[in-house]
C-alpha cells in the first residue's frame, strides 16, 4: 500500500497531517460511497481549512456551555483517584475492592510529546498483560493506521482492566434518563469505543498477546437523568467494531480513487483548489451535514446541477435513481421522450402529474372527488 | 464440530427432539426450540402434540395464520387419526377443505364447545379475545415472528409452553413510533421469545441440527450467512437431491440460468447494472419469464422422497414489496397460473421445489434499514427444496459498499445478528459463483 | 414519502416556492391557540433558559433564567410558567356536555373545547417531555421544596407530550410537522426542520423566492432559530458574557434585563413566524374528519382533567400491559388517520390510486338499476363500468367505497381495457329502486377505493396485576418518588 | 438609560453580529480583536449602568488558604478538593483556576529566593519517574514518602482525607457534612444517613477498613520512590524532576517530529 503514500502527500500538499481522532475515524463510517471525502481523509487533507478557503466555511462548532458541562462532568468523575467511577465499576462491573490502581497517560514527566506518551502507554500495557496489576489506564495515547499512514488516536477515554481482559470506559455529558439516551448520540459514542477497542486490540496484538483480552464491551458513563451523579451502562459495540474495519480496510483500497486522478492534483490551499475539488467526485445527502465539514460545499454545488440528491435519498429513490431535477420535470410533463430503460419511470411520473393537476383542479373548484 | 456432527442427520434430530420432550416433563415453565428453514418444525410440534395429550395434559396450541392452523391439523389428524382436536376460529372464518376432511376436528367459535377436546388449535389473534379458560400446556408455533404483545396477551391462558420457532427470520415491525419502549424487557416490539428469555433465562434452549428441506447446496449458504453461531446442515448428501428439466433447452439466457440452477442449486440471473423504481419492469418480466420457462421444461424433482413432476404449486417467487408482487402476478399471465407469488412476510414458514427471488436491493440507488434486514433475504432464500434463482441488477456490491453505518443504538435493547450488512455480503458472494448475465 | 410527495418537491424545487400537498387542513386549529417558543441551555438534558409563550400575538410573555445552572431561579422560572400554562387550560375548558350515560353507569360528560399548544418543531416537544419529566415528581415541601403548581405543569407537559404521539391529534401541534404535511418545499426534510426556511419556501418575503428566503434562515446571526437549541455563536458571543455580567452584578435587575434582552431577541422573530404560519394554515378548509379527531382529543382532555386531583404523576417508565395497551392505541389511530386523510382530501386519496389500490375516472356505463334474482329474494345490484387511466391492482372480488361518500359500497368485478365494473352492493337506501342520486350517473366523476377505515377491533388486555410470567410477572406498586432530594444539580 | 449608554448598546450589537459572523466564518484572527473591543464596550457599559468593580486579583492569603486546607486533608490533594475543603471550614471559595497557577508562583517564588518561606504549596512527585503529578497539590515540609504519588496512592489519599475530615472537630457542622457525604457516596460501607448527613465515625471505619487493603503496597512504592527523590535538588524535590531538564543537559531524546499543536 506504500506506493500511493507519496499520491496521497501530494494530494495534501505542505500541510502537516491532520491528527486523527475517534470523532474523524468513526465519521468515516458516515459516507463510504463519497470518492471527494474518502480522498480527503485518506490523504490526512484538512477539510474544515479547504472549505473555509473555498467560502463554504462549516457550521461553527459547540457552545461553550455545553464544552463546560462536559468538562466538568468528566472531572468530577475522574477526580480523587477516579473515586466516583471506581463506585460505578464496583457495582456495575464486580470491581474487586482492591483493584484501584490509576495511570495518568496524558502527561509525562512534563512533556507532552507523542512518541515519549506512546512508548509508556505500550510499557504499561505491556506490563499489564503481563499480570502486573493496574487498574484504570487515563488517556492511552495510541495509534492506528489511516491509508497505510500511521496515526496517533487523542483519545478522552479510560482503559479499565478486569479479570485480565481490557474494557474501554467512555464518558460522555449527555444525559441518561430513566435508563433512555439521545439514540444518535449513543451511536456516535459506541462507533468512538469501538475505534479505541480496535487500536487497543492492535497494540495488544504487536505485544504479543491476544487481541480478544480487549472486550467489546465497553462501558458508557453518563450523568444520570437531571443531576450530576454518573452512571454505567455496558454497550456492545461488536457491530460498530465491524464497521469501522470495514471503513479502515476502504480507505487501504483508494488507490483506485487516486490513480483515476490527474497527476500533479493537490489539495493545497490555493487559486485551482475549486477546480480540485469538484474534479474528484461526491456523493451528497442531506446526512452529511452533520459529519463532513465540506457539506455546504457541495450541498451548493448539488444545487447548482440540480441534483436530486439534494432533496434527500428517500426522494431519489422514489424517483428511480433519476439524479436531475430537471430531467425528472421532463419525464413528468412528458417534454422528454423517455429512454427504454426509463419508460416505467415516465409512465408512473406522468400518471403522478395527471393525479396532482388533477386533485388541485378539482379542489380549486371547490368539490371533493 | 460437535460430537452431534458425527451422527447421522436423522439420528442428530432424533436426538434432539427426545431431549426436547424429555424436557417438557422436567417441569420447567417454558422449553424454547430454535428450528432452521425446514428443521422439521411441524413434526416436533405434532410429535410434542401427541406426547402432552398422551400424559392427559390439556394442550392449546397457537399458530400465526389460519393457514398455519390448517397446516398442523392436517398432519396431526393425519399422524394420529383418534386425537379429538379443536379448530378455535373466528366468525369469519370458513373451514377450508382439509379441514372438514377429518372427521375427529370440530371447528367451533366458542372454547366452550370445545372443552371435551384434549388439543384445541386457533390464531394467536383468536386466542387472544378469549378472557378465561385455562390450558396446563401450550405449543406456540413460529414464536419468532409472534410480537411480544400478543404473548402478553394470550401468556394468561397455560401455565407451561414449548415455544418453537425459526430465529433467523423477519423481526416483528410496527407503523407508529416505537421509541418509547426501547430498552425495555418487556418492550412490546420484541419477538416473544425473546422477551420470555430477558425475564426466563435459565429456560432450556434446544437447536434442531438439521435442515430437511434446504439440499446440501443451499444449507451451508445459509447457515453460513444468517445463523453465524448456531449452525446447521443438510440433512441430505450432495447427490440426494436432483433438479432435471426434460425438455431441453434452447440455450437462452433463462435457459442456461435454470440448468445452472438446476445442476449446483443456485444460480443468479443478472441484469445490466441501472438505478429503478421499487416495480422495476425489466427485472419483473424477467422473473416472471423465468419461472415460467421452468414449467416450460418439465422439471422432475428427485430426491430421497422418490420422484415427482414440479407443477406450478411447487414453484414460488418472492420479492421484497407488495407492489412488486402484484406487478409479477400481472406479468406471469395464464402460462404461470398457480405459482405462489408473494412477499417474504408471507412466505415465512412455507415450502417449495423450487423458487425464484428478486432480490430486495436489485436497482436500488440507497439500501435502507428494510432493504437490508438479514431476515427478509433469509426467508426469500430458504424456502426450495431443490433449486432458488435469484434475479437482480449488477451493482448490488457497490452499493452495499458504499452504504453508511449510522444506525442508532438504543441503550438496553440487545445486538442482533447476524448484522444485514454481512449476511448480504456472504450471500452475494456464494451467488457470484453461479453467475449467469441476462441475454 | 412517496413518489407524489418527491414528485411535489422536485416541482417546488424548479418553481422556487413550496407546492401544496393537501387541498384542506388535516388538522384542528383553535380560536386563541396556546404558542409557545422554548430556549434550552446547551449541554444540559432539560435545563430552561427561557420560553416566549401566549394566545395573543401581539402581548407574548417572556419568561427567562438569568442564571439556568441555579436551581432557585430555575423552579422560580417553572412556578410562573406553570401559573401561564395551567391559567390557559382552565380558560379553555368550555362547558361541560353531557353525553348520556356509559356502560358503567356513570354519566359520560365531554367538555366542548380543549386548550390547543403549538411549538416550532419536534425539538420542543423533546424539551416539554423533559421539562415535564423533571418536574411532575417534585414535592411540595421537605428538602428542596416547590410550589404546588409546578408538578401540575410537569404532569400535564408529560400528558401532552404523549398526547403528540398519538396520530391524528391536535392537541400538541409543532408547525414543522403540520406546514409538511400540507406543502412541499424544494428542499429536504433536513432543511424543513428550520421554520424559518420552511415558511420562507411556503410564503416568500415580497422580493425574495424560496431558496433565497431559505438561505437568509439558515444565517443564525439575521434569523435565529426556532429553538429549543440555541446557536453556539450567540451562546459565546452574547448570553455568556451577559449570564457571566449576571452573576458578576450580584443578580442586579439592570443586568437579569440584559440577559432578557438577549433572549427576547432570540425568540421574537420565531413567535412572528409561529402566527404567521397559523394564518397560512387558517387559509385552508379544515378536512371533513378534523372535528370527528377533535372530539377524541377533547374525550381524551376531558377524562385527564377531571381525574387530575385524584392521579398520581404518570411513572417513569411504562410497565407491559400498559405499553401493549398504549402501541394498540397508537396503530389504531394510524390506522384510522390515514383512511380519514384520504378520504378528507383528493390529494391524499391519489396516493392510493397510484399505487393501485385505488381508481377514479367518469362512468361511461352499466346498469344503474340492475337488480341480481340469483338469490332467494332480487336484490339491487347496480353495475357501474367507470374507464379510469390509473394503475388498476384490486383483484376481482376485492370490496371498495366511494370515496366522496363512503357509505356507497361495492365490488369489483372485472378490470377491463375499457373501465372498471363495479358492482354496487350498499349504500342506496332501503328498496329495489335507488334513492334519488344515489348510484352515479353516466358522466359523473367517481372514485372507488379499496381502503377502509379502522380495520382494528378493540384489543383486550390483562390487569396489571395478570401480568403474565412470559413478561415478568405483575408489576411492584407504583409510588412516585422525589429523587430530586438526593441529587446534587449539575 | 443615558444617551451615552444608549450609543453604547447600539455599538454592543454591531460589535456582537461581527464577532459571531466572522466565528462562524472560521476566522478567528478577525473575531479575537473584535471581541477584545466588544468586551472593552461591555465593560464600560457595565461601568456606566450597573457600577461593577474590578475582579478581584489572586491575593497573599490564596496561599495561606490552600496550606490550611492542605493541613486539614493530611495527603495531596487536587485543587478542586483543596477549595471545597477552603469553603466548608471558612466560606467564601478560592476558585479551583486561581489554585492551579498558585504551584506555578510558588515555584517561581522558590527559584528566586529558595527556602525563603518556612512552608511552600508545592507539586506531589510520580512515583516512577519523580515528575511533577498532574493536578495535585501538597505542602513542602511533608515527609517525601507522603509527596511521592505511586499507582495507589490517588485511592489511599482519598480514604486518608476521608478519615482526617470525618476526624475534625468541626465534622458536624452542615457545610462538612455535605462534603463528608460525598466521600461516602464513594467508600463501600460508609454512606447509610439521608442527604447531607453522615455517620463520622462510620465513614472513618469504612475509609480505614478499605485503606488496609492497599496501605502495604502503596507504602512500599512510596518508600522506594521517596529514597531516590531525596537524591534530588532542592527545587526538583519540592517541584518535581522534568525530562525536559535532562533533554537539555544530554541532548537526549530525539524531539518528537509530529509533535504539532494539540488539536
Amino acid at each position: 500500500m506504500t506506493d500511493t503514500a507519496p499520491a496521497l502527500d501530494r494530494l495534501r500538499g505542505d500541510a502537516p497531517p491532520r491528527n486523527h481522532d475517534a470523532r474523524t475515524i468513526a465519521a468515516l463510517t458516515a459516507n463510504p460511497g463519497c470518492a471527494r471525502r474518502g480522498l480527503m481523509d485518506a490523504a490526512g487533507v484538512d477539510k474544515d481549512a479547504v472549505a473555509r478557503h473555498l467560502g463554504f466555511p462549516a457550521p461553527f462548532g459547540q457552545s461553550q456551555f455545553a464544552i463546560t458541562r462536559g468538562n466538568g462532568f468528566e472531572q468530577q468523575v475522574k477526580e480523587n483517584g477516579c473515586a466516583e467511577l471506581l463506585t460505578l465499576l464496583r457495582e456495575r462491573a464486580g470491581l474487586d475492592v482492591a483493584e484501584v490502581a490509576y495511570d495518568d497517560l496524558e502527561v509525562v514527566a512534563g512533556g507532552e510529546g507523542r512518541e515519549l506518551r506512546h512508548a509508556r502507554t505500550r510499557a504499561l500495557l505491556g506490563r499489564a498483560l503481563d499480570g502486573d496489576a493496574g487498574t484504570l489506564f487515563d488517556h492511552p495515547l495510541l495509534k492506528l493506521d489511516i491509508a497505510g499512514q500511521p496515526a496517533y488516536l487523542e483519545p478522552d477515554v479510560i482503559a479499565f482492566q478486569l479479570a485480565g481482559r481490557f474494557h474501554v470506559v467512555e464518558i460522555k455529558s449527555f444525559a441518561v434518563i430513566d435508563g433512555q439516551a439521545e439514540p444518535e448520540q449513543v451511536a456516535a459514542a459506541a462507533r468512538q469505543a469501538a475505534v479505541y477497542v480496535l487500536a487497543l486490540r492492535r497494540l495488544v496484538a504487536e505485544l504479543g498477546h491476544d487481541p480478544a483480552r480487549v472486550s467489546h464491551e465497553v462501558f458508557l458513563v453518563c450523568p444520570e437523568n437531571f443531576s450530576n451523579r454518573p452512571t454505567a451502562t455496558a454497550l456492545d459495540v461488536r457491530p460498530q467494531l465491524a464497521t469501522v474495519e470495514r471503513q479502515l480496510a476502504r480507505l487501504t483500497r483508494v488507490d483506485r480513487l487516486v490513480e483515476a486522478l490527474p497527476d500533479g492534483l493537490t489539495f493545497a490551499l490555493g487559486e485551482e483548489l475549486p477546480e480540485t475539488v469538484r474534479a474528484v467526485e461526491a456523493r451528497y445527502a442531506p446526512e452529511c451535514m452533520a459529519s463532513c465539514e465540506m457539506a455546504i460545499f457541495c450541498r451548493d454545488e448539488a444545487r447548482a446541477c440540480g441534483a436530486t440528491g439534494v432533496l434527500g435519498r428517500s426522494v431519489r429513490d422514489d424517483l428511480g435513481g433519476v439524479d436531475s431535477v430537471a430531467a425528472a420535470l421532463e419525464l413528468a410533463d412528458g417534454t422528454r421522450e423517455a429512454p427504454p430503460e426509463l419508460a416505467e419511470l415516465a409512465g408512473q411520473l406522468r400518471t403522478a402529474a395527471r393525479l396532482r393537476a388533477e386533485a388541485l383542479q378539482l379542489a380549486a373548484a371547490g368539490g371533493v372527488a | 464440530m460437535t460430537a452431534a456432527d458425527a451422527l447421522a442427520p436423522g439420528d442428530a434430530a432424533e436426538a434432539v427432539v427426545a431431549a426436547v420432550l424429555a424436557d417438557l416433563g422436567r417441569g420447567h415453565r417454558g422449553v424454547i426450540v430454535d428450528s432452521p428453514p425446514g428443521a422439521g418444525k411441524s413434526t416436533l410440534v405434532v410429535r410434542a402434540t401427541a406426547h402432552l395429550a398422551a400424559a392427559g395434559d390439556r394442550l392449546m396450541i397457537v399458530a400465526q395464520t389460519n393457514e398455519q392452523v390448517d397446516d398442523l391439523i392436517e398432519r396431526i389428524a393425519a399422524k394420529h387419526p383418534h386425537l379429538g382436536v379443536g379448530r378455535l376460529s373466528a366468525a369469519t372464518y370458513a373451514p377450508s377443505a382439509r379441514v372438514l376432511a377429518h372427521p375427529q376436528v370440530r371447528v367451533a367459535q366458542k372454547a366452550d364447545d370445545l372443552a371435551e377436546q384434549p388439543v384445541v388449535i386457533a390464531t394467536a389473534a383468536k386466542w387472544a379475545t378469549l378472557t378465561d379458560g385455562s390450558w396446563t400446556w401450550a405449543i406456540v408455533d413460529e414464536a419468532y415472528q409472534m410480537r411480544s404483545d400478543m404473548l402478553l396477551r394470550i401468556a394468561g391462558r397455560f401455565d407451561k409452553a414449548l415455544f418453537v420457532g425459526d430465529p433467523g427470520q423477519l423481526d416483528p415491525f410496527s407503523t407508529v413510533e416505537v421509541e418509547r419502549w426501547a430498552g425495555l424487557t418487556w418492550d412490546p416490539m420484541r419477538s416473544a421469545v425473546s422477551v420470555l428469555l430477558a425475564h426466563n433465562p435459565d429456560l432450556p434452549v434446544h437447536r434442531l441440527p438439521v435442515s430437511w428441506r434446504l439440499p446440501a447446496s443451499a444449507a451451508p449458504v445459509v447457515a453460513r450467512a444468517f445463523y453465524p453461531f448456531t449452525g446447521f446442515r443438510s440433512g441430505t448428501g450432495p447427490g440426494d437431491r436432483r433438479l432435471e428439466l426434460r425438455a431441453g433447452g434452447m440455450g437462452t439466457a433463462h435457459d442456461r440460468a435454470l440448468e445452472e440452477a438446476a445442476a449446483s442449486g443456485w444460480a443468479l440471473y443478472e441484469l445490466p447494472a441501472r438505478h429503478t423504481l421499487r416495480t422495476d419492469a425489466e427485472a419483473v418480466r424477467a422473473t416472471a419469464a423465468l419461472a415460467v420457462r421452468l414449467l416450460q421444461r418439465g422439471p422432475v424433482a428427485h430426491s430421497e422422497q422418490g420422484s415427482a413432476e414440479v407443477g406450478a404449486d411447487r414453484i414460488a417467487i418472492g420479492a421484497a414489496h407488495r407492489d412488486q408482487v402484484a406487478a409479477i402476478r400481472a406479468a406471469l399471465g395464464e402460462e404461470g397460473a398457480g405459482i405462489t407469488v408473494d412477499t417474504a412476510n408471507r412466505l415465512q414458514g412455507r415450502e417449495y421445489d423450487v423458487t425464484v427471488v428478486l432480490h430486495p436491493l436489485s436497482g436500488r440507488r440507497d439500501a435502507t434499514a428494510f432493504h437490508l434486514e438479514a431476515g427478509r433475504l433469509c426467508v426469500l432464500t430458504s424456502r426450495h427444496r431443490h433449486a432458488c434463482v435469484v434475479v437482480a441488477r449488477a451493482g448490488i456490491p457497490e452499493l452495499l459498499d458504499a452504504h453508511p453505518s449510522t444506525e442508532p443504538v438504543r441503550l438496553g435493547v440487545p445486538v442482533k445478528f447476524p448484522d444485514g450488512w454481512e449476511a448480504n455480503q456472504a450471500v452475494l458472494a456464494h451467488l457470484a459463483e453461479h453467475r449467469v448475465a441476462a441475454g | 414519502m412517496s413518489v407524489l410527495t418527491s414528485l411535489a418537491q422536485v416541482q417546488a424545487a424548479a418553481a422556487g416556492v413550496a407546492q401544496p400537498v393537501a387541498t384542506v387542513r388535516h388538522c384542528h386549529l383553535a380560536a386563541a391557540p396556546l404558542v409557545m417558543v422554548p430556549l434550552k441551555m446547551a449541554g444540559e438534558a432539560a435545563a430552561p433558559l427561557a420560553v416566549m409563550l401566549g394566545s395573543d400575538r401581539a402581548a407574548p410573555e417572556l419568561l427567562a433564567v438569568p442564571q439556568p445552572r441555579n436551581r432557585d431561579l430555575r423552579f422560580a422560572f417553572a412556578a410562573e410558567f406553570a401559573k401561564l400554562v395551567l391559567e390557559h387550560v382552565a380558560a379553555n375548558v368550555g362547558a361541560a356536555e353531557s353525553l348520556g350515560e356509559g356502560k358503567d353507569g356513570e354519566e359520560r360528560v365531554r367538555y366542548t373545547e380543549a386548550p390547543q399548544i403549538l411549538l416550532p418543531n419536534r425539538g420542543g416537544v423533546g424539551f416539554l417531555r423533559l421539562l415535564g419529566r423533571s418536574t411532575r415528581f417534585r414535592r411540595t415541601e421537605g428538602p428542596y421544596a416547590v410550589e404546588p403548581a409546578v408538578p401540575a405543569l410537569g404532569r400535564w407537559l408529560t400528558w401532552y407530550a404523549d398526547r403528540h404521539d398519538r396520530p391524528g391529534s391536535s392537541l400538541l401541534l409543532t408547525m414543522t410537522e403540520t406546514l409538511r404535511l400540507h406543502w412541499a418545499t424544494g428542499q429536504s426534510s433536513l432543511e424543513d426542520g428550520n421554520l424559518a426556511a420552511l415558511v420562507g419556501w411556503i410564503d416568500p418575503p415580497d422580493g425574495l423566492d424560496g431558496p433565497a428566503a431559505a438561505r437568509r434562515a439558515e444565517d443564525p446571526v439575521a434569523s435565529p432559530p426556532a429553538g429549543p437549541a440555541t446557536d453556539p455563536t450567540f451562546d459565546n458571543e452574547v448570553l455568556a458574557p451577559a449570564i457571566a455580567a449576571y452573576d458578576g452584578a450580584g443578580r442586579d435587575p439592570r443586568a437579569e434585563e440584559r440577559v432578557r434582552d438577549a433572549l427576547r431577541g432570540q425568540l421574537a422573530p420565531t413567535w412572528d413566524l409561529m402566527w404567521r404560519s397559523v394564518d397560512l394554515l387558517r387559509t385552508l378548509p379544515e378536512g371533513g374528519s378534523v372535528a370527528r379527531r377533535w372530539e377524541r382529543d377533547r374525550d381524551g382532555f376531558t377524562w385527564f382533567h377531571r381525574s387530575f386531583a385524584e392521579s398520581l404523576p404518570q411513572p417513569r417508565r411504562d410497565i407491559a400491559v400498559r405499553a401493549a395497551r398504549r402501541l394498540h392505541d397508537l396503530e389504531r389511530a394510524q390506522d384510522a388517520y390515514e383512511a380519514q386523510r384520504a378520504f378528507d382530501d383528493p390529494l391524499v386519496m391519489i396516493e392510493h390510486r397510484l399505487n393501485g389500490l385505488a381508481f377514479g375516472g367518469v362512468v361511461v356505463g352499466g346498469d344503474p338499476a340492475r337488480l341480481d334474482e340469483s338469490g332467494k329474494r332480487p336484490k339491487l345490484r347496480p353495475h357501474l363500468l367507470v374507464a379510469t387511466g390509473d394503475p388498476v391492482r384490486l383483484d376481482p372480488g376485492a370490496t371498495v367505497v366511494n370515496a366522496a361518500r363512503p357509505g356507497l359500497k361495492g365490488r369489483v368485478l372485472e378490470v377491463g381495457a375499457d373501465g372498471v365494473l363495479v358492482e354496487l352492493t350498499g349504500g342506496m337506501g332501503r328498496g329495489l329502486v335507488p334513492a334519488a342520486g344515489s348510484v352515479p350517473q353516466v358522466g359523473e366523476r367517481v372514485v372507488f377505493t379499496s381502503l377502509t377505515e379502522g380495520s382494528f377491533g378493540p384489543a383486550r388486555f390483562p390487569e396489571a396485576e395478570d401480568t403474565p410470567w412470559t413478561h415478568g410477572g405483575p408489576p411492584a406498586e407504583y409510588v412516585p418518588t422525589d429523587e430530586d432530594a438526593q441529587e446534587d444539580w449539575s | 438609560m443615558t444617551l451615552e449608554a444608549d450609543a453604547l448598546e447600539a455599538r454592543i450589537g454591531e460589535l456582537r453580529a461581527a464577532v459571531r459572523r466572522s466565528m462562524a466564518a472560521g476566522d478567528r484572527a478577525t473575531a479575537r480583536r473584535l471581541r477584545a473591543e466588544l468586551r472593552e464596550a461591555e465593560r464600560s457599559w457595565d461601568a456606566a449602568v450597573l457600577g461593577g468593580g474590578p475582579p478581584a486579583r489572586p491575593g497573599p492569603q490564596v496561599r495561606e488558604q490552600a496550606l490550611r486546607a492542605l493541613d486539614v486533608l493530611g495527603a495531596p490533594a487536587a485543587p478542586r478538593l483543596v477549595a471545597a475543603v477552603h469553603a466548608a471550614l471558612h466560606g467564601g471559595d478560592i476558585t479551583g483556576s486561581r489554585l492551579a497557577n498558585l504551584r506555578r508562583d510558588e515555584e517561581r517564588a522558590f527559584r528566586s529566593a529558595p527556602h525563603a518561606r518556612a512552608h511552600y504549596v508545592c507539586a506531589a512527585l510520580t512515583a516512577d519517574l519523580l515528575a511533577p503529578a498532574r493536578g495535585l497539590l501538597t505542602v513542602g515540609s511533608w515527609p517525601l514518602e507522603r509527596r511521592v504519588v505511586g499507582r495507589l496512592s490517588a485511592r489511599t489519599d482519598f480514604l486518608t482525607a476521608a478519615i482526617r475530615l470525618a476526624g475534625h472537630p468541626r465534622h458536624g457542622e452542615p457545610a462538612v457534612q455535605r462534603l463528608l457525604w460525598r466521600f461516602a457516596a464513594n467508600i463501600p460501607g460508609a454512606s447509610g444517613g439521608a442527604l447531607g448527613t453522615v455517620d463520622a465515625a462510620a465513614l472513618a471505619a469504612a475509609a480505614q477498613a478499605e485503606l488496609d487493603v492497599h496501605l502495604g503496597a502503596d507504602r512500599r512504592e512510596r518508600a522506594a520512590a521517596a529514597a531516590r527523590a531525596a537524591r534530588l535538588g532542592d527545587a526538583e524535590r519540592l517541584f518535581g524532576h522534568r525530562l525536559r531538564a535532562l533533554r537539555a543537559a544530554s541532548g537526549g531524546l530525539p524531539h518528537d517530529p509530529s509533535d504539532g499543536e494539540r488539536r
